[in-house]
């Protein structure tokens, strides 16, 4: 497949705003700016069904339809680059090796939209991005594409970065414009949805860093173009992150419905040093774990849920046997634990008890109860709550203790870690 | 209006209301933590989840929203799973100091255990533990009881407007908090501990004091200021222990301040008449009732026959119930004194407005309008301008003044100098002031926590108050004396009983009803003068 | 129903009629004599009464009596003041005034605790409803007071009731 | 009632010099009366200070007219600020599933044992301060270590001593 998001990963200079206008950066807003209407522009968004990138799969055309139209209200563009997403960082290589792309997407988004701002948000470990960013929007302002009057076209528009203050929460849509009003970042409840009453009260669109990327695209090429690419109702290029146990970890951008063997095969080379797969959490460390046997499921957001996972943010991190995972799990408990706002009663207390379990089950000392009790907590903390952390922190945790039960009950049974005796605790949780 | 079915009965629900109003409505109890209806809904303490048709999940009944043809159900097993489950999570971190906890008895959590809990815990973890901390004048903070529902962070944000309480940390080192060295001063702070579902927020006032199901609650009117917030007076063994808010749309909504609060300690304190008191040789002694009841009326007589009516005054305090005011009006028009019947003003203060629109009122007594209502009705048309105006009693020979606890200090002084100066003055009051010192007789009267009536708010809303108990000592009800006195003069009245009296001012003043029609939220008068009510 | 209760001979066995006296019974001698080497046999059988007050009763562990309040290791006194023993007395015989306890590793504790021991009716329940083993019933019934305002109990008292007793440990050993 | 700090002067202490508050002073300034401008402000005040004590919590909600409670709220919910003091370098083990995998424990441990502190220590000569991260978003370069704002991927603990060594270079030995 011909790269369409990383386009420009190997050329160089790539967020230098002249070389990106070489390559073809900003053509498809001086189309959207001359020859399309706002509900032209997002007719065409529609018709690609341009799936959100951002995990939960959501239409970014239907999200654009739900905002509040009022005229008298003032609207707003977010762009989501908040990935915190263990084992996602995917949208740090738009943004640090293209981020004309995001910027053109954005000011494409905003006229679609009839927003006179856009936000991104930015996770604050992204220093690097940061300055990129920064930098990219300087040169857009002068050439015109941001700013008043955009290439004389009376359509005005704003791009700010905010840098986020480390909190993995400011990833879900709520807690993101609250953080970026100042607060700490607790999601809100709903609705009311961000389409009517977002960043600063005002109706928002909040969109993925990937998902925004590939506005320019569509608009350029059109929808019929996108949607040759993938299966049905799961269209276009997407990025997946390879982590952990492959030989070549990395980026890579295939077409929506590669299965998740072929990327683990073909693309990371395979498990190193001649080691077996054991498990794989397919979407970012929310999803639920697949086993060696299950990977060959093509990577799309229907395929995935029917596989019982989820495509998420395409952040696969790959397992091979030499992992114990009574010790991922702990280790994914862990931050969510570490990353519960303290909102909602069921995640505030439930995360951090199960990673507690855990913990006790890893160092040795679990009780036989303890495998059954840590499953119940997750059925209790599934759904019960305003944001989907919790639901994050339950997929995996009772996926891989129902898919390798047999291990938690080897820890409980011989009182240690099969897979290294001594180690020490590393924990944000007192334990 | 949507109407819409909650375990098979179906209620017309108001447009934008949610479900946990309509099942109140119902009479069909939801549990709940963080929603409290005088308070912007959070949502966060997912107890109240019910199950709607054609939804997936539990959905919170604070925080959704009625729609027409919705069905719910509050009583499956899904349901009781979801509260079990969420009552676990709030007793992991939990302490179990119920024994030394002044919350245990009217603990949400606590109730909510027995009622929907598993009874056992399954945590062997080490619970997080926290030290107490002093954060206010009234406030203590027991951080590791906190279960996070927030409503005081909502009260200091939409209630108090100082938005000193914050929520702090995150995940399961989440707490409530006040940032270091920062007191919650303010004079609504006590509602904190109340609106507070555990025993995380302390009154220190009531710290210890007593047990909360020793507590017998009588409804009665705060008399700290003329707004008159309904409260519920906790009493044991004849003692005021705390005062709470009663809920009252038509008053103060939710809500009481501090100097209301803290103003039952009057009640209880040593200034207390206790005797009737006579001045024998120059000092005042302790005489029985009969005799003083004797005395008095005997030297008002004297006074009407040597001196004529005029030169005998009456003066009753704005601390007075409506019915007290009636019979002494009454008895000031049987002498054919009413040109000189005056008010004796309550304190004054600063006129105090908070954020959510609770109002504390200048005018610190309970009912000066009530009282006022009362004497304007019967004084003559060419002296009502005049029934302030205390320094015009100077130079009368007579005075009976109903004096009061929340009397202002300034005319307490003029009448003590007027007093001191008359040849008789029968002071009748319930605390020790210079004007008991002053007085020739004194007659011990009940607080507002021993006496029955009503008072009329400054807002014209009539409400009733209950005796908790009887009044310190021999001391007696301030209607009774009254009606006492003027039968011993010889002009017995034409009711012998508060309920009677109650009734005759229902029939006399425009806009009032009897006090049994008040109901527990009172009676807003049409025709008063300012209308409107605070909501809180 | 047609089996009766075999109520009727019992009774007859029961209610006898007195027989006539004859002459010897007259003599109420041959029954006095009969009588006397009753209490003579009995003088040399086992005895049952005990010389109360030099010798005291055994009682059986379950005894309920004489109330104490016990103390922690440190020397003070172990109840917080909960009032739960005071709530579930049948006999309202005890009465507390708790207070901010002056020990930082404690939150409360009595500045007073009466127990009226004349009023009480050693049904135990104080012992059973308290949460921290404050309370509990020892084996002495021998109460003795001039008036009835010496048998009421205050705190020191029944800290020196636990000094007295605690050598026997906790009462509840039959648990 | 409580919105102004009344302590103002009791909590400033000689941690900072007056310069130091002055450009605290400034960048509060250019965020006053900004929509959403606590976090900004808190970053740059950061960066100027190192750390976020009380005293200059309560500058910055002086500043801003924004309650304390909030203020503090916010520092103590987001990871990045800090109310003790962080060394010139701050060391970042990602601890996060990817790099875990991949042995960032052993890494930890050796890092530890290298600066002689525990995760959110300091060095006594407050040249590094150590903390652990969960996932940096590097995960296809595990085990990652971020020094300041610079990322070293793939480290090996025999790496370690060229990094630390590195740091320890650039800064000179006595600053005061």
């Amino acid at each position: 497949m011909e790269p369409v998001l990383l386009a420009k990963r190997h050329i160089e200079n790539s967020t230098d705003i002249n070389i990106a206008i070489g390559e073809g950066a900003y053509k498809a807003l001086q189309k959207v700016l001359t020859a399309m209407s706002p509900p032209q522009v997002h007719k065409e968004v529609m018709d690609a069904v341009l799936r959100g990138r951002g995990g939960a799969g959501f239409p970014a055309g239907l999200k654009w339809k739900f905002l509040d139209k009022n005229p008298k209200r003032t609207r707003y563009l977010c762009c989501n680059a908040d990935e915190s997403e263990p084992g996602t960082f995917k949208d740090r290589v738009i943004m640090e090796t293209d981020p004309h792309m995001l910027i053109e997407g954005m000011i494409i988004a905003c006229y679609a939209i009839d927003a006179h701002a856009g936000y991104i948000f930015l996770r604050g470990e992204y220093a690097n991005s940061f300055r990129i960013l920064t930098k990219a929007i300087a040169q857009a302002r002068e050439h015109g594409f941001l700013g008043d009057n955009v290439l004389g076209s009376g359509f005005n528009v704003n791009i700010h970065v905010h840098v986020g203050a480390g909190a993995y929460i400011c990833g879900e849509e709520l807690a993101m414009l609250e953080s970026l009003g100042g607060a700490r970042g607790w999601p809100r409840l709903k609705p009311p949805y961000a389409a009517t009453r977002g960043l600063f009260y005002e109706p928002t669109v909040v969109n993925n860093v990937e998902t925004l990327a590939c506005v320019p695209h569509i608009v350029l090429r059109g929808a019929d173009w996108f949607k040759g690419m993938g299966s049905e109702n799961n269209y276009g290029p997407k990025l997946y992150c390879l982590s952990g146990h492959v030989n070549k970890p990395g980026v890579y951008e295939l077409p929506m419905g590669t299965t998740l063997k072929q990327l683990i095969d073909q693309s990371g080379g395979g498990i190193p040093n001649g080691r077996k797969l054991k498990a794989v959490l397919p979407g970012g460390s929310s999803s639920a774990a697949l086993t060696a046997e299950e990977v060959d499921v093509p990577m799309d957001f229907d395929s995935m849920s029917k596989a019982g996972s989820m495509l998420g943010s395409a952040g696969i991190i790959v397992m091979d046997d030499s992992t114990c995972m009574v010790n991922a799990c702990w280790n994914v408990a862990r931050f969510y634990a570490h990353e519960s706002c303290g909102q909602c009663t069921p995640c505030r207390e439930g995360t951090n008890w199960v990673a507690r379990i855990l913990g006790r089950i890893e160092r040795g000392q679990g009780e036989p109860g303890d495998i059954d009790m840590a499953l119940t907590i997750c059925d209790n903390m599934l759904g019960q709550t305003i944001c989907a952390l919790a639901d994050g922190a339950v997929f995996p945790i009772r996926s891989i203790i129902q898919k390798f039960r047999a291990e938690f009950e080897r820890h409980v049974r011989d009182g240690a870690c099969p897979f290294g005796a001594k180690r020490k605790w590393y924990s944000v949780l007192p334990e | 209006m949507p109407v819409i079915r909650i375990d098979q009965r179906e209620i017309e629900a108001d447009e934008g209301t949610t479900i946990m109003q309509a099942a109140d409505k119902l009479g069909i109890f939801i549990p709940r933590y963080c929603y409290h209806p005088g308070l912007s809904i959070a949502g966060c303490c997912r107890i109240c989840g019910v199950e709607v048709e054609d939804s997936p999940k539990l959905l919170m009944a604070c925080a959704t929203p009625v729609k027409e043809g919705m069905v719910v159900r509050t009583d499956t097993e899904r349901v009781k799973m979801g509260q079990r489950a969420v009552e676990e999570f709030l007793l992991l971190n939990h302490p179990l100091d119920c024994p030394v906890c002044d919350q245990a008895g009217e603990c949400v959590l606590q109730d909510y255990s027995f009622t929907y809990g598993f009874g056992e815990s399954r945590f062997r973890e080490q619970k997080i533990k926290q030290r107490k901390k002093d954060v206010g004048r009234d406030l203590l903070l027991y951080a590791d009881r906190c279960i996070m529902c927030t409503r005081c962070v909502r009260f200091a944000h939409e209630v108090s407007g100082h938005d000193q309480v914050g929520v702090f940390n995150r995940g399961a080192h989440t707490e409530i908090g006040v940032f270091p060295g920062i007191r919650i001063d303010d004079l609504l702070a006590g509602n904190i501990a109340d609106i507070c579902p555990v025993g995380a927020f302390l009154s220190k006032d009531f710290l210890f004091k007593r047990r909360v199901w020793e507590l017998k609650s009588t409804k009665s009117v705060c008399p700290a200021c003329s707004v008159g917030c309904s409260v519920l007076l906790d009493h044991a063994d004849g003692r005021i222990h705390r005062l709470r808010p009663r809920h009252n749309p038509n008053v103060n909504g939710h809500w009481m301040c501090d100097i209301g609060r803290m103003d039952y300690k009057m009640v209880g304190s040593a200034d207390r008449l206790k005797k009737p008191l006579a001045r024998k040789n120059g000092m005042l002694e302790e005489i029985s009732w009969s005799d003083v009841i004797a005395y008095a009326s005997g030297r008002i007589r004297q006074i009407i026959t040597r001196h004529g009516a005029d030169a005998l005054a009456f003066v009753i305090s704005s601390d007075a119930t409506n019915e007290e005011a009636l019979t002494f009006a009454k008895l000031a028009e049987k002498t054919g004194s009413l040109q000189n019947l005056r008010l004796l003003s309550g304190k004054r203060g600063e006129r105090i407005e908070f954020a959510g629109g609770f109002v504390i009122e200048s005018d610190r007594s309970p009912n000066e309008h009530g009282v006022l209502d009362v004497l304007k009705e019967f004084m003559p048309r060419e002296s009502q301008e005049r029934v302030t105006d205390l320094g015009s009693l100077a130079g009368k020979r007579g005075l009976y003044i109903f004096c009061g606890s929340h009397s202002d200090r300034g005319s307490i002084q003029l009448l003590a100098r007027a007093a001191a100066a008359a040849d008789f003055a029968l002071v009748h009051g319930n605390v020790s002031s210079p004007l008991t010192e002053a007085a020739t007789m004194v007659l011990p009267g009940a607080a507002y926590a021993e006496k029955e009536g009503t008072y009329t708010n400054l807002r014209g809303v009539i409400q009733r108050i209950h005796p908790a108990f009887d009044p310190p000592g021999d001391a007696g009800h301030d209607f009774d004396i009254v009606l006492q006195i003027a039968g011993a003069i010889g002009n017995s009245l034409p009711f012998q009983t508060v309920a009677a009296a109650s009734a005759e001012l229902a029939r006399r003043l425009r806009g009032y009803v009897s006090m049994e029609q008040t109901g527990d939220t009172g009676w807003v008068n049409p025709y008063s003068r300012v209308a409107g009510a605070t909501k809180g | 129903m047609d089996e009766k209760p075999d109520t009727e001979g019992k009774r007859e066995e029961i209610v006898r009629e007195a027989h006539e006296m004859n002459f010897i019974d007259r003599l109420y001698l041959p029954a006095l004599l009969k009588g006397l080497a009753d209490t003579f046999r009995h003088l040399f059988e086992e005895k049952f009464t005990i010389e109360y007050p030099e010798q005291k009763r055994q009682v059986y562990p379950r005894y309920r009596g004489l109330h104490r309040l016990n103390k922690d290791e440190l020397g003070r006194v172990k109840c917080v003041a909960c009032f739960m023993c005071s709530t579930i007395c049948p006999a309202r015989c005890i009465y507390i005034v708790g207070a901010e306890a002056p020990w930082p590793d404690r939150e409360k504790y009595p500045v007073r605790f009466d127990i009226d021991e004349l009023r009480c009716i050693y049904c135990g329940m104080c012992e059973e409803a308290c949460p921290v083993e404050a309370i509990e019933l020892t084996e002495i019934y021998d109460m003795v007071g001039a008036s009835r305002k010496d048998l009421i109990y205050n705190k020191e008292m029944l800290l020196e009731i636990y000094d007295r007793t605690k050598e026997k440990g906790g009462m509840k050993k039959w648990i | 009632m409580n919105r102004e700090c009344t302590c103002e002067g009791k909590g400033v202490n000689d941690e900072f010099t007056a310069e130091q508050w002055k450009l605290v002073d400034d960048v509060v300034r250019k965020y006053r009366g900004k929509p959403g401008a606590l976090i900004p402000v808190l970053e740059e005040v950061q960066s100027i200070t190192g750390y976020l004590p009380e005293s200059m919590q309560r500058r910055v909600a002086k500043g801003l007219g924004i309650p304390l409670s909030q203020v503090y709220g916010v520092v103590t919910f987001y990871s990045f600020f800090t109310m003790t003091p962080r060394g010139k370098h701050q060391v970042r083990v990602c601890l996060g599933t990817a790099c875990h995998v991949r042995g960032a424990k052993r890494v930890l441990e050796e890092m530890e044992r290298k600066l002689g502190i525990e995760p959110g220590g300091c060095t006594d000569d407050r040249q590094f301060s150590l903390d652990l991260v969960r996932c940096v978003g590097a995960c296809g370069l595990g085990p990652v270590v971020v020094v300041d704002e610079e990322t070293h991927k793939q480290v090996k603990v025999a790496k370690l001593d060229a990094i630390v060594d590195k740091y320890r270079a650039e800064s000179p030995t006595a600053e005061e």
